[in-house]
């Protein structure tokens, strides 16, 4: 029923608009649960970036219309998304997701729908190691983000002795991972091993074991929202060494739960300071004028991977002499693309469909204030 | 092995106590619900958390009157969780009024439905006011009674390594024995007591015997989730951090303990929350030592169930619980 | 008049024509708009508003399987959201067998189970690992992942593995009762969701928390099943199984004997049935269809991780079995159907439209209450509405109603004794 | 060989001594009675036997074969039946399936046949369901075949009960008060229906009943409980007259007012 | 002057009619008696009384007031003791805290130990159990527990529904006595029995039920000598 108002012309599977093609978009990511807030900002730069080019290809005849979907997080949600996305043939590609475990069920979908997606979050390394064709990033992977990190606890802060926490989901135990490898190959002597359950705010259990390891430097592999409280816990507990994390904790939340704890904490994330660039600036302005509220690290990733979709679309329409291109054709367009300059980003995509411009950034906690300050970038 | 076991020791009675002390009192809403009514109130968990919104929410809002900087931190302590915990209580009278007593006839599943009904509307409405309010769901109080104390373990041996804790940890603790105690009294001593014992057995023939039974229910009620909103209450003084989503695994997790100790028995309840909490506490802290890291802390919720299997298995009415004698 | 309307609906050849013209208009209706979601729902609906007319069972399963294999994949496959449909029909089909499995537990044998997704878990893996190079961390022998015609074995496969479960998991049942029950079957449910997403050390079973993914499609004769409206099928057969088997099961003596376990352990032992066989027979029997439909799931999602299995999960498909009304196939199904649809379509469908109002501009709505958010509350609110509602159950189950006149046979044990009070023995 | 002989069984429950030494048997075919004052243990004596309780010390055997240690179930396989003093029926089933269920352990079908509807699995159900509506007719229950046990009036479920337990097929059926609850009238029937049913299905019959008129009309022989020991056996006419039973059971049947007291205080001594 | 009275009461469970007008009155100090056969009404008629069933029409009256429909926690203050058809005894309680259930509304405990002792004088067995859980009670001995718990309300109306169900004999005579001892003492006393005879010949008058309505009633010998009531009670 809800859908039902608009117009249809089902013998060939398109839906027209004032007598010009719709094309749609659709986005996925976590709209509701724990991760709303990231969700909603990948949603609304993908938007903002969209309702930008609505000009440019209403002149070429088409209408652009964004379908936001709401993957909670949670896999199996997403792939039954992914099914409705794939089925609905005016839908051409897929901005999403944010967490890779729902990115990584999800794409095999579109796979086999032929439908290409650009990630503007998701690190896995698994997403494009499978060899999809239509699975894209814009974000570096966990490969390079983990042993960034390591390198800089070992190399500048001169950890010896490292005592690794994850919270025991993919992401978690993914970044954990490279970082503990790359890690051991400095020198570095993994001390201990220990988890936390995603949920639950209590993790003295965890600090205990760090204690009796003494280490020079914890690294966790998670989410903001159980790190923020691992860290504060932690500062009570006496424990005073760096704190180290991958880019689920780059968010103002990390702040505002650990509070003063935060200090002397270390973050790696594949999200640079939007404001580093004169497209950042404006972008952040004209998403803070838009929306009403303060761009997420992730916005303009949302925004420059719709860019980088809408690019390639762009080019299959025109080689297609102008006619609504396949989903395949678009799904090469958009692997094929090279030095896309988007807001903040460069993206080049190699067959695997990574973006060999991918960075990854480092950042300190000297206060307790968000964004924290840069101290390191490294590319591939 | 032992030595690094030992080493910790100390520090994971006390954490494991707090944990265990919070189990205790969310498991005793469980445990006085189940007693009266048979009716596992999943919703007893989203009480909690209500509890701890609310308390968060006055803490935040009197720490931000000027006038309440001339109040002891204690008394300011005191006030908010009387006001939570009345507060919680009538909502839980509510949800009785609502929810459950037009079932008391029904099969004996159907008020888990409305149960778990009930906990995803709470969990939601209290999110949409955090967010309304505060622009975000996750919410972190003022920090009280943050001083830290340390006690001197390794001056007793050098096997033990120090502890330290905050003094919210013995503010918790104290609060929670008290309520414990006066719970205990209430329930055991006083008529009440029998009087919910006797309606949780035979409602037609308790109100044969004078006893009011929709009056009892919700004294029930009212005290069982004023328990809750207090725990709530010193939940987040404890842990700094709450969401609407804490309600459900503490819930669950305190709903174990009150299994373990004996459902519908209230001792049984406090034993079974702190053993579950120091249980945890221990298995997270020590597993992987123990195993020679095959098992993690990730594990130790398959301790603490394995355990409670266990108990069960030889002891079907739990720790405290009394065997049902049926006479046949 | 309004007498003449209900003799009119409670004729049979009346409610046929009315029917039929429903079944038509809903599919062409379903046909020619696409993308209507009612008339998709209301297609669906005719099954039920077949349940209540007055025709012979025999008639009724074949008009519902015509509707179910021939007219509802048809009627929706000229459009778009074709596959979007046979995505939740399919997803529906397996709700619905898993929901009958646990009212084998729940409903017949009144052993509330609290942590019933893990028998799914373990279906779903054992075909996820071998299904892929999983299988290869620790099977000396054989090439992994296997071919996509294993499928079918791994379907029978699965059941057992989950009948193994049920049996394992059964055994505490020797000791414990009622709500003690509950929380050991939802320990032992946890702990097989944690097992799974820690066996990745120190060998590789389940690749942890990284889930195993690129699982091999299953194949028949060389053709690859890859879209929903395969596994559509792959479904309703597995579900027609299922519910023949439940059917059977219902009113035949193992049915009977858990219900009497249910009723009243000690008199039901009285009368010669075991206990514990009983009851571990009915763990067994509802996790067997559970890890069916987990072979499925791993192979239509391609991808399995310990998220899927969670608590939540469980505690649904009891509100399912709960709500649709507990001993009662023609209930759970109803039961099964009507949340996996609200939670998979409707108030997802709800929720895309308020969006787009809200993108167009047309409404605004404050963030906090983003109609995606108020998914939870929507369905807590229905769930307490629907109790209120029908505490019974939707669809209640009901005995089997003996025909006297089959029963009655000529070599009586006793005369007519209706006027006489005394028995006469001459007569015997 | 009788069919039931007990030697020198005893009971304790925690300091209470429910049974005490008792011994007693039951001949084939015979309709035997177990009386004594509420408490005397009559009804844990029955647990006893059907293997709801354990004995402390004693034996039992059921045709010369030791049921001790035996689930209740195996002990119902063994052929013995009985009947609830509170009554225990299927309540959410009809009074048909009810009969049913007391089939159970001889219908043979397996789990392939019910799942395949084998015709023998047909057969052999059209057949119980005759033969329990044979026993429903002959309790006067047939026309209430597909009523909720649970809906049933006091009396029909009682008799119901022991439909139940005589679709067991058992040797020896024990009944626990069956005319309780049932008007004198009502108790006639029974009584009726209770003499004849031994023959009819060739059953022997132990029961406890308070109603002295239907104990002293049917039974054969009766032994006499209290305070968990025997304290008398012997056939109606004995029992009637022996003046310990009389004092701590019977008695003096048409006492007078006045004489509550005496009686009271002879009764309730040790 | 009656104590209790009952106009035409029509009692329902759901859609099932139960009472069909039962019209009767008790006089202050009497033994009445409720006579019928199973399931012909007569608990549901103790019920409507107590507060357990509710009265769809008609009225009762006690001593004045009008209690119909009155919850039966506010019935049992006013005097009016119900024991329960098969005992319903608390299982899980001791005897002890059963007894004191029945003295709920009592304040003092040297009151309530006063009744508890008047009880054991006619229940001696209870005082020996005083610490056994009611479920594990034989039938008789929860019987005698269920009667003195309605005596330590020192109801003015006691009405017991089939008092002697499951009881020895002897115990049968001693309920017949303590009942009659009751009356005695200004207790009045409304009792369902299952036999009639023993019932009638103590009651100063008796009612007839069946099928949910009276047919019959009188003084209880006028229907102890009743042909049709000898045809069909008496046996
Ligand atoms: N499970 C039990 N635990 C403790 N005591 C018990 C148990 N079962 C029975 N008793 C006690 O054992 C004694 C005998 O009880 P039993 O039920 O056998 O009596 P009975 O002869 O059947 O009496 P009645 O005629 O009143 O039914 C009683 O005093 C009773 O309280
Ligand atoms: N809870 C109930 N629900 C439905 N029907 C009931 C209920 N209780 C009693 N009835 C019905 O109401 C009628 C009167 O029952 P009631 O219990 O008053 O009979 P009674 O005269 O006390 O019989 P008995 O001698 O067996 O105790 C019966 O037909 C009975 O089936
Ligand atoms: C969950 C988030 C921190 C996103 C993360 N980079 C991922 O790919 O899953
Ligand atoms: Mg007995
Ligand atoms: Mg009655």
């Amino acid at each position: 029923a809800c859908s039902s108002g608009e117009t249809s012309n089902s013998s060939e599977g398109t839906e027209t608009s004032g007598g010009k093609t719709v094309i749609k978009i659709a986005t996925q990511s976590p709209l509701s649960g724990g991760s709303s807030v990231i969700g909603d900002a990948i949603k609304s730069g993908a938007q903002m970036k969209l309702d930008e080019e609505k000009a440019k290809f209403e002149e070429m005849g088409f209408v652009l219309q964004l379908e936001p979907y709401d993957d909670q997080g949670d896999p199996k949600k997403g792939v039954s998304n992914a099914n409705v996305i794939g089925a609905d043939e005016s839908i051409y590609g897929v901005i999403g997701h944010y967490n890779s475990g729902v990115a990584i069920p999800s794409s095999e979908v579109y796979e086999k729908y032929n439908l290409v997606m650009v990630s503007p979050a998701n690190t896995a390394v698994e997403v494009t190691e499978r060899g999809l064709k239509t699975v894209n990033r814009i974000v570096a992977r966990d490969d390079l983000q983990g042993p960034a990190g390591a390198a800089y606890a070992v190399n500048e802060l001169g950890a010896k002795k490292i005592f690794v926490i994850t919270d025991k989901t993919a992401y978690g135990v993914g970044i954990a991972d490279t970082f503990t490898k790359e890690a051991k190959d400095l020198g570095a002597e993994i001390v201990g091993e220990g988890s936390i359950t995603i949920g639950e705010k209590d993790f003295n259990g965890v600090i205990n074991q760090v204690l009796t390891a003494s280490p020079d430097l914890v690294y966790f592999g998670g989410l903001y929202s159980e790190g923020g409280i691992l860290i504060k816990q932690a500062r009570d507990k006496g424990i005073t060494v760096p704190f180290m994390g991958g880019d689920g904790m780059d968010s103002s939340g990390l702040v505002d739960i650990a509070g003063d704890a935060i200090i002397n904490t270390f973050i790696t994330s594949i999200a640079g300071d939007s404001n580093a660039t004169e497209e950042g600036k404006k972008f952040v302005a004209d998403y803070k004028a838009k929306f009403n509220k303060d761009p997420e690290s992730f916005s303009v990733y949302a925004y420059d991977s719709m860019g980088v979709f809408l690019k390639g679309l762009e080019d299959a329409i025109n080689s297609n002499g102008g006619k609504l291109p396949s989903r395949e054709d678009v799904a090469t367009a958009v692997r094929a693309i090279e030095n896309y300059e988007g807001a903040l980003t460069t993206v080049t995509f190699d067959d695997k469909g990574d973006n060999v411009n991918s960075k990854v950034f480092i950042y300190e906690f000297e206060e307790a204030s968000y964004p924290p300050v840069q101290v390191g970038e490294v590319g591939q | 092995m032992l030595q690094e076991l030992l080493f910790s020791l100390p520090q994971v009675l006390i954490d494991g106590l707090a944990l265990g002390a919070i189990y205790a009192v969310v498991a005793l809403g469980y445990t006085m619900v189940y007693g009266i009514l048979q009716l596992i109130n999943f919703a007893h968990g989203e009480i909690f958390m209500t509890g701890a919104f609310i308390g968060t929410g006055f803490f935040i809002m009197l720490m931000g009157m000027s006038w309440t900087t001339a109040i002891p931190q204690l008394l300011l302590f005191i006030i908010v969780i009387v006001i939570t915990a009345s507060f919680t209580g009538l909502i839980g009278v509510g949800m009785e009024r609502v929810a459950y007593r037009p079932l008391r006839s029904a099969p004996r599943l159907i008020p888990l439905i409305t149960a778990i009904g009930i906990s995803f509307i709470l969990q939601d409405v209290i999110r949409f006011i955090a967010e309304l309010a505060t622009g975000r769901y996750i919410l972190t109080g003022p920090s009280l009674f943050s001083n830290q104390i340390t006690i001197n373990f390794s001056s007793i041996s050098s096997w033990f390594n120090n502890a330290s804790f905050k003094t919210s940890f013995l503010i918790v603790l104290i609060t929670a024995i008290l309520l414990m105690v006066a719970l205990d009294y209430f329930v055991n001593r006083t008529k009440w007591g029998t009087a919910i014992r006797a309606v949780s057995l035979d409602r037609e023939t308790a109100s044969l015997m004078s006893i009011n039974v929709n009056k009892v229910i919700s004294t029930t009620f009212f005290v069982g989730s004023a328990l809750g909103g207090a725990t709530g209450v010193l939940f987040a003084m404890q842990y700094g951090t709450i969401d609407p989503y804490i309600g459900f695994i503490l819930g669950l997790k305190a709903f174990i303990a009150a299994v373990l100790g004996g459902i519908g028995n209230i001792r049984g309840a406090m034993l079974g929350g702190v053993i579950l909490g120091l249980m945890e506490m221990f298995a997270a802290a020590n597993l992987s030592i123990l195993t020679g890291g095959i098992f993690g802390a990730e594990y130790k919720d398959v301790f603490a169930f394995a355990i409670l299997i266990i108990v069960l298995i030889f002891r079907p009415e739990g720790l405290l619980g009394k065997p049902t004698a049926e006479k046949v | 008049m309004k007498e003449k309307l209900t003799s009119f609906l409670q004729n049979k050849w009346s409610q046929v024509i009315l029917f039929t013209l429903f079944v038509v208009i809903t599919s062409l209706s379903l046909y020619l708009s696409q993308k209507s979601v009612v008339a998709f729902l209301l297609l669906l609906a005719s099954l039920l508003v077949l349940y209540y007319m007055k025709l012979k069972n025999l008639t009724k399963w074949i008009v519902s399987a015509g509707i179910l294999f021939i007219l509802l994949p048809m009627a929706s496959s000229g459009g778009p959201a074709f596959q979007s449909y046979m995505e939740v029909a399919t997803m529906v089909g397996i709700y619905v067998a898993m929901a009958l499995g646990l009212n084998i537990v729940v409903g017949l044998a009144g052993l509330l189970d609290l942590g019933f997704v893990a028998f799914f878990a373990v279906g779903a893996y054992s075909y996820a690992i071998f299904a892929t190079p999983q299988a290869s961390n620790f099977m000396p022998f054989g090439q992994y992942p296997l071919g996509g015609e294993s499928f079918w074995i791994f379907l029978i496969i699965g059941g057992i593995c989950a009948a193994i479960a049920g049996v394992l998991i059964g055994i505490p049942v020797l000791r414990v009762k009622g709500d003690y029950l509950a929380i050991v079957t939802l320990g032992f449910g946890e702990i097989i969701r944690i097992v799974f997403n820690n066996l990745d050390r120190p060998i590789n079973f389940t690749n942890g928390a990284m889930g195993i993914s690129s699982v091999t499609p299953p194949s028949i004769f060389g053709f690859n099943l890859v879209f929903p409206h395969h596994f559509y099928f792959v479904t309703l057969l597995i579900l027609a199984f299922t519910i023949f088997a439940v059917l059977r099961f219902e009113h035949s003596k193992l049915g009977r004997s858990w219900k009497a376990v249910r009723e009243n352990e000690i008199a039901a032992q009285a009368m010669g049935i075991p206990l514990v066989k009983t009851k571990l027979l009915a763990f067994a029997l509802g996790a067997t269809f559970s890890g069916m439909m987990g072979v499925v799931f791993a192979a239509k999602q391609a991808f399995i991780d310990p998220t899927s299995f969670t608590l939540l999960e469980s505690f649904t498909i009891l509100v399912m079995v709960v709500l649709g009304g507990m001993g009662s196939v023609p209930g759970v199904i109803l039961g099964a159907a009507l949340v996996t649809i609200l939670n998979l379509q409707v108030l997802t469908e709800l929720t895309n439209w308020v969006n787009q109002l809200n993108l167009s501009g047309m409404i605004t709505i404050p963030d906090a209450l983003s109609p995606a958010k108020m998914q939870k509350l929507l369905f807590g609110l229905l769930l307490v509405i629907f109790a209120l509602y029908r505490p019974i159950g939707l669809i209640p189950a009901k005995n089997k109603k003996f025909d006297e006149s089959k029963l009655k046979s000529s070599n009586s044990l006793s005369i007519d004794r209706e006027n006489s009070v005394a028995i006469d023995k001459d007569n015997v | 060989m009788p069919i039931l002989e007990v030697t020198n069984v005893t009971k304790e429950f925690g300091g209470l001594i429910a049974n005490k030494d008792i011994t007693l048997s039951v001949e084939k075919g015979s309709i035997t009675a177990v009386i004594g004052p509420n408490g005397a243990g009559k009804t844990t004596f029955f647990n006893l036997v059907t293997g709801v309780y354990q004995p402390t010390s004693g034996e039992i055997l059921v045709e010369g074969k030791s049921v001790v240690g035996l689930k209740p179930d195996e002990v119902a396989k063994r052929g013995i039946s009985r009947t609830f003093q509170n009554i225990r029926l299927f309540g959410e089933m009809t009074v048909l399936e009810n009969v049913l269920v007391g089939m159970h352990k001889h219908l043979k079908t397996g789990l392939l046949g019910i799942i395949l509807n084998l015709p023998s699995t047909r057969n052999e159900e059209l057949e119980a369901e005759k033969e329990a509506y044979r026993l429903l007719e002959y309790f006067d229950l047939a026309p209430l075949l597909n009523e909720k046990a649970k809906n049933l009036s006091y009396g029909a479920q009682r008799k119901l009960e022991i439909a139940r337990a005589l679709a067991t097929k058992p040797k020896l059926i024990l009944l626990d008060e069956p005319a309780a609850g049932m008007n004198p009238k009502e108790t006639k029937e029974l009584t009726d229906i209770i003499k004849q049913m031994g023959e009819e299905f060739d059953v022997s019959i132990l029961l406890i009943e308070h109603d002295m008129k239907l104990v002293m009309e049917i039974s054969e022989q009766i032994y006499v409980l209290d305070h968990g020991e025997k304290i008398a056996e012997g056939t109606p006419n004995e029992i009637r007259t022996n003046p310990k039973v009389i004092e701590a059971y019977l008695g003096s049947g048409a006492v007078q007012l006045g004489q509550r007291s005496e009686a009271s205080a002879n009764t309730t001594t040790e | 002057m009656p104590i209790l009275q009952l106009n035409n009461i029509e009692t329902y469970y759901g859609a099932i009619q139960a009472l069909k007008g039962i019209s009767m009155d008790v006089g202050k100090g009497e033994i009445v008696t409720l006579i019928g056969s199973n399931g012909a009404g007569k608990s549901t008629t103790l019920k409507s009384i107590s507060g357990l069933a509710k009265v769809k029409n008609g009225s009762i009256i006690y001593k004045d007031k009008d209690i119909t429909n009155r919850p039966p926690h506010e019935t049992t203050l006013l005097g009016l003791a119900h024991v329960p058809e098969g005992r319903r005894i608390f299982a899980q309680l001791t005897v002890k805290e059963n007894l004191q259930m029945g003295a709920y509304s009592v304040k003092g405990k040297d009151i309530i130990q006063e009744r508890m002792e008047t009880v054991f004088s006619y229940f001696p067995r209870l005082k020996e159990r005083l610490n056994q859980k009611g479920g594990t009670m034989s039938g008789g001995e929860q019987q005698m527990l269920a009667i003195g718990r309605a005596l330590m309300m020192q109801p003015e109306v006691l009405m017991l529904d089939e008092p002697s169900m499951g009881l020895a004999p002897i115990i049968v005579e001693q309920i017949f006595e303590i009942i009659l001892q009751l009356n005695s003492m200004g207790i009045t006393i409304l009792l369902i029995e299952q036999n009639a005879y023993q019932a009638l010949s103590i009651a100063h008058r008796g009612y007839v039920i069946q099928n949910g309505a009276i047919v019959l009633s009188g003084t209880g010998s006028e229907l102890i000598e009743n042909e049709q009531i000898k045809e069909a009670y008496l046996a």
